[in-house]
């Protein structure tokens, strides 16, 4: 088992054929992703190796979506995904205006679907499917989900994980944007209700308050074991650090408070990212 | 990007909210036209795209001409916040009677734009949030539909409006959010809204356009590039494409990933040095942008040592260690860098004589000793 | 029993104090309607005789509101209503925008509240409460629910029915602009699940196929006896007979096809206006 | 209000979808300067509101000089169901390969916007909706977030559309749909939307606003004074505000409502009369507005006699039989009134010597009868 895609889940990839698109098709494919087909409009009929091209989501028949189209399309291109059905629709481009972010969530809100992102790496359930641009081979299969904002930050701990024989069930970069899709309190839900999953990590960063809020979450409604890690502790206020969301604004966002809140409920933080394994077999 | 209060102000007068306007001037040569134009006293108000302009003295009220002459070369001639002040809005002071708030600001958690209104104008929002919070009325924001007429109404009777007073203050409020929409702001306010014996005036504007909207707003091109203000290392890092964020500290740091990055600036702050800054090559890097890289992170005086931080996914490692050749640091780098290409890295990085950590930690804290 | 609103329901008026808001809110009040109060921005705090005025809905504490305002304030007033959860919002105004009755209709769908109009004389459960402009003199209780695209032409029918002892459970104006809340079909349904209506008469005229599409459903969901008149039977094709929505085009909204139609399901349709008593007797 | 056709065109350019357009001129004399421009061959298409314009005779192609001189002042001097050619349309003809419908109308039933697309242009789409329905393509449009661009391209594709074609085809569907939002369009069609040798091109542009939308729409404002096009009486009803339709019959029709005033059409008829007109004077008339729709009703020659219906809810008889006192008509009128103030009404018009009736059936058969 794992959350929101399997080997059998049947993806299509919007924006295939550019640069990236092309990279990490070919690469998802290669993982052994279920691939049904690409979406470009106006290249329809093409084909990437053995993917087939379409103008339309309508065509390809997919259960589920991938994005890697340029910022300015993406509000058109995830409508698009969420209006044929799909579910989860995973936004990679980072830059997306947050008017269109909003937009998007607030579509698929109506429509239930999940959207993962914008401004997300992706996320990969091991050994059957890899839906973004995670590097797959620092990956294991197990029972540990993990979620976080950031990307290299999760290969760092996922590699230390995958060294100490902690496998994933899911590991799910929500992204690093303000505004974004399933966030710590829905994906924690998801991994809770999945009964291959054993504990979860969860890796927040400045910004927000979502670590407070998933906090708050985890007393009243998550009974397995969590571990944490916050990055951040030294950025100073009203500096975006990189990801548009990692701002502290005035005294909110602050990782002080995060793993305040965190540490109230019994959530152990890392001080540093690789003693998140520790951490784990600590509470398993 | 942050306007200054002035253009936020013209946007205003644009969309039909009664604001308190004047006229800009950069050269205290041109204030005696102002003063003309306006008459006595004035109000004078240092163009800047920092909070804190009146505690700093960036806000003064002149009686006289002569007042208004040496206010005038004195605040043009400050810094607040380390921004030099290049413009100033003279205006003519209003009569205030009571000063409300009114702004949209970004929920992330309801993933909308919710409105904030309260009576508590003049003061930080956030302070009223935190001491009073009952005295906020607040509205999320549907993001297909907008902002309903109903909603800016039921807001404006929340802050104990009727009559005239009820109907001028809905559609101040319906056009704020109005201008937030059509110009893709991520923070727009109205702070303070006066009550003048003429009625309501936006004595002051506050407005973000998204950075990610600009494609949409051929109309800020021009501004942006007039008016924002950056240091010289902001502004190569920023032409470079960089993320990059200057910091107190003395030890240079590069990584790839936002989350990496300042990871790696709190584990060499764990063993007890001070980062210099934040600076995120992205995925992806070349010889050419790790060499650019470097560049800006040594355009600070004082460093003493660097530390590369680099997990290649996508970003590949020997392109990275070829760009640390290609630059040649003048101070010593400590670099721990794994996957895609990292054997090759190695190789070259090992030639060279850099020194080379199998994990972050081992990397940061030698950094650390070695800036010592 | 009556359909839509009853003695109980609690009334707003939107517009109460424009010239006919006034007219129709004392007159609704003085048939004994729950009015609550009035609502006219700018003039909270008022009062029209005893009924106060209001700036904004939320303070008037009613469940269901009519609507005097302006046209091209009526989208902004109804999404008003609908917002606070009031139903039915009834909208009495005409020329209001195809676009902004488009727009109130599907705002009102999502949030499953019922919308009578625009352009209509709204309805009446007589003995109980008046929400619209018809003349209560003429209406008596009884066990007929009329629904009908006309004003003046739909007293005319009352009026003979009065005559004839064949009182009403409701009447109700379901609007004469091409895009209305209610329609014949979701109104029949109501009078088909009220106890208290034994019989209904539809009253439709040239213009669209809203008459073709309610006897396909009587046909199949309507159990209980309808009779109808259809007017317009002279009108020439290609012009707008006085209702925005009374048009023939092309061959589509003859009385003809109606007409047919409905005689094709069983439904009698009367020659002249003043034969619908004796239809209602020959089926009661 | 129905726009013609180079009217609805400028907005096409404006918006930039692909549009044969070319040069209006009103008088032959001007014809010379547009062919200089636009060479030759030419095509000559009258500008009128309403269809057929084809088989009328309206549109020509002229090959010479000579020719197109004498086909221009042949359509500019004819009528075309009534409706004098006031302007002509002159352009280049097109290489038509193939021509395809696209357009919005309503739905009613749905309450909403409906999107049709066909490959079968040219001819009247309710032509291919009854022949070949399983040709015509339908989406149906949000109306609270309006048309998606994936539901334009999803339509381009149903026609049969890849490649460069899709796109242009996607981009026309879409910015078709923005102006109807825009325009507060009730219809808007390209038909035919041909495929030339250059690409796709709107031959033809239909384009209808609500009037109720006017408000909105200022720019239209002018434009309607100039090219709306009413009999003597329509214009005189409209100017009044009354609702008047001009039928083939004898006998002239008052009532108040739309219904009431079908429904007495229908019972004239049903007795073996024939309608002269359909007028409403809506709730509430004056004595003053009685007055003026008899005046109206009676410019129109041959009128044998009037039938006067009301049911007073708002309208209060006496008024309406003040209005008839006033005018003084010079044909029998036949009276049915009951409801507010009849009893007054009834005096009033006794006293006069008019024939008062009971009931709608009595009156319209007393008038069909007089009328004879």
């Amino acid at each position: 088992m794992a959350i929101l895609v399997n080997e059998k889940t049947k993806i299509v990839v919007q924006g295939a054929t550019g640069r990236q698109g092309q990279f990490h098709t070919r690469r998802m494919k290669a993982y052994g992703t279920n691939i049904v087909g690409g979406v470009t409009p106006g290249k329809g009929g093409a084909m990437l190796d053995d993917i087939p091209i379409f103008d339309t989501v309508e065509e390809a028949g997919a259960d589920a979506a991938i994005l890697f189209v340029p910022a300015r399309l993406m509000r058109s291109a995830a409508v698009e995904a969420i209006a044929n059905g799909l579910s989860p629709v995973v936004c990679i481009t980072e830059h997306v205006p947050i008017k269109d972010a909003m937009f998007i969530q607030e579509y698929a809100r109506q429509a239930g679907a999940d959207v993962v992102g914008p401004n997300t790496p992706g996320l990969i359930s091991p050994g059957k499917a890899l839906l973004g641009i995670l590097p797959p081979h620092i990956f294991a299969e197990g029972s540990i989900g993990l979620l976080s904002r950031s990307g290299t930050l999760t290969y760092e701990i996922i590699d230390e994980m995958t060294k100490n024989k902690l496998g994933q069930s899911t590991a799910i970069g929500i992204g690093g944007d303000p505004v974004i899709g399933m966030d710590f309190i829905s994906t924690l839900q998801r991994f809770e209700d999945d009964k291959d999953t054993k504990a979860m990590v969860m890796i927040g960063e400045i910004g927000g308050n979502a670590e407070e809020l998933a906090a708050e979450y985890i007393k009243e409604h998550i009974t397995k074991p969590v571990v944490s890690y916050i990055a951040g502790k030294t950025a100073p206020p009203g500096k975006r650090m990189g990801h548009a969301g990692a701002v502290i604004s005035g005294n909110t966002g602050t990782a002080e408070s995060k793993i305040h809140a965190l540490n109230a409920v019994g959530v152990p933080v890392a001080t540093m990212p690789h003693e998140v394994p520790q951490l784990l077999r600590d509470l398993l | 990007m942050k306007l200054l209060e002035y253009e936020a102000k013209d946007i205003f007068v644009e969309y039909g909210i009664p604001t308190s306007t004047g006229i800009v001037i950069d050269d205290v040569a041109n204030l005696k036209a102002a003063l003309y134009k306006l008459g006595l006293p004035v109000v004078l108000k240092a163009q800047v795209l920092v909070g804190g302009r009146g505690k700093a003295g960036g806000i003064k009220i002149a009686k006289t001409e002569e007042e208004a002459m040496h206010m005038a070369e004195q605040i043009l001639s400050m810094e607040i916040k380390g921004l030099p002040v290049k413009k100033l809005l003279v205006c003519t002071p209003s009569v205030i009677e009571k000063e409300l708030y009114v702004g949209f600001v970004v929920d992330r958690n309801k993933k909308k734009m919710t409105l904030l209104a309260s009576t508590e104008g003049g003061v930080d929002i956030e302070q009223v949030a935190e001491k009073t919070p009952e005295k906020i009325y607040k509205v999320t924001i549907d993001p297909i539909i907008g902002l309903q007429e109903h909603e800016a109404r039921n807001t404006a009777r929340k802050l104990g409006y009727t009559g005239e007073a009820l109907v001028s203050l809905t559609s101040i409020i319906d056009t704020l959010g109005r201008i937030m929409q059509d110009k893709d702001a991520e923070l727009i306010e109205i702070n303070p809204l006066a009550i003048t014996p003429e009625g309501f005036e936006a004595l002051d504007a506050k407005l973000i356009i998204d950075d990610n909207a600009m494609f949409r707003h051929p109309e800020f091109a021009k501004d942006m590039k007039e008016t924002q203000e950056f240091t010289p290392i902001e502004k190569a890092a920023k032409e470079a494409g960089l993320a990059y964020v200057e910091l107190d500290g003395d030890i240079g740091i590069i990584g790839c990933g936002a989350g990496l990055v300042m990871a790696s600036l709190d584990v060499v702050n764990h063993y007890g040095g001070a980062p210099a800054n934040f600076l995120d090559i992205g995925g992806g890097a070349t010889a050419e942008n790790m060499k650019k890289a470097l560049e800006i992170i040594t355009m600070k005086s004082g460093l003493k040592s660097i530390f590369v931080n680099i997990f290649g996914g996508i970003t590949k490692c020997d392109e990275v260690a070829k760009g640390i050749l290609e630059f040649n640091p003048p101070v010593p780098v400590y670099v721990r860098m794994m996957g895609t290409n990292e054997e090759e890295a190695k190789r070259i990085l090992n030639e060279a004589g850099y020194d080379l950590y199998g994990s972050m930690q081992e990397a940061a804290e030698a950094a650390v000793k070695g800036g010592k």
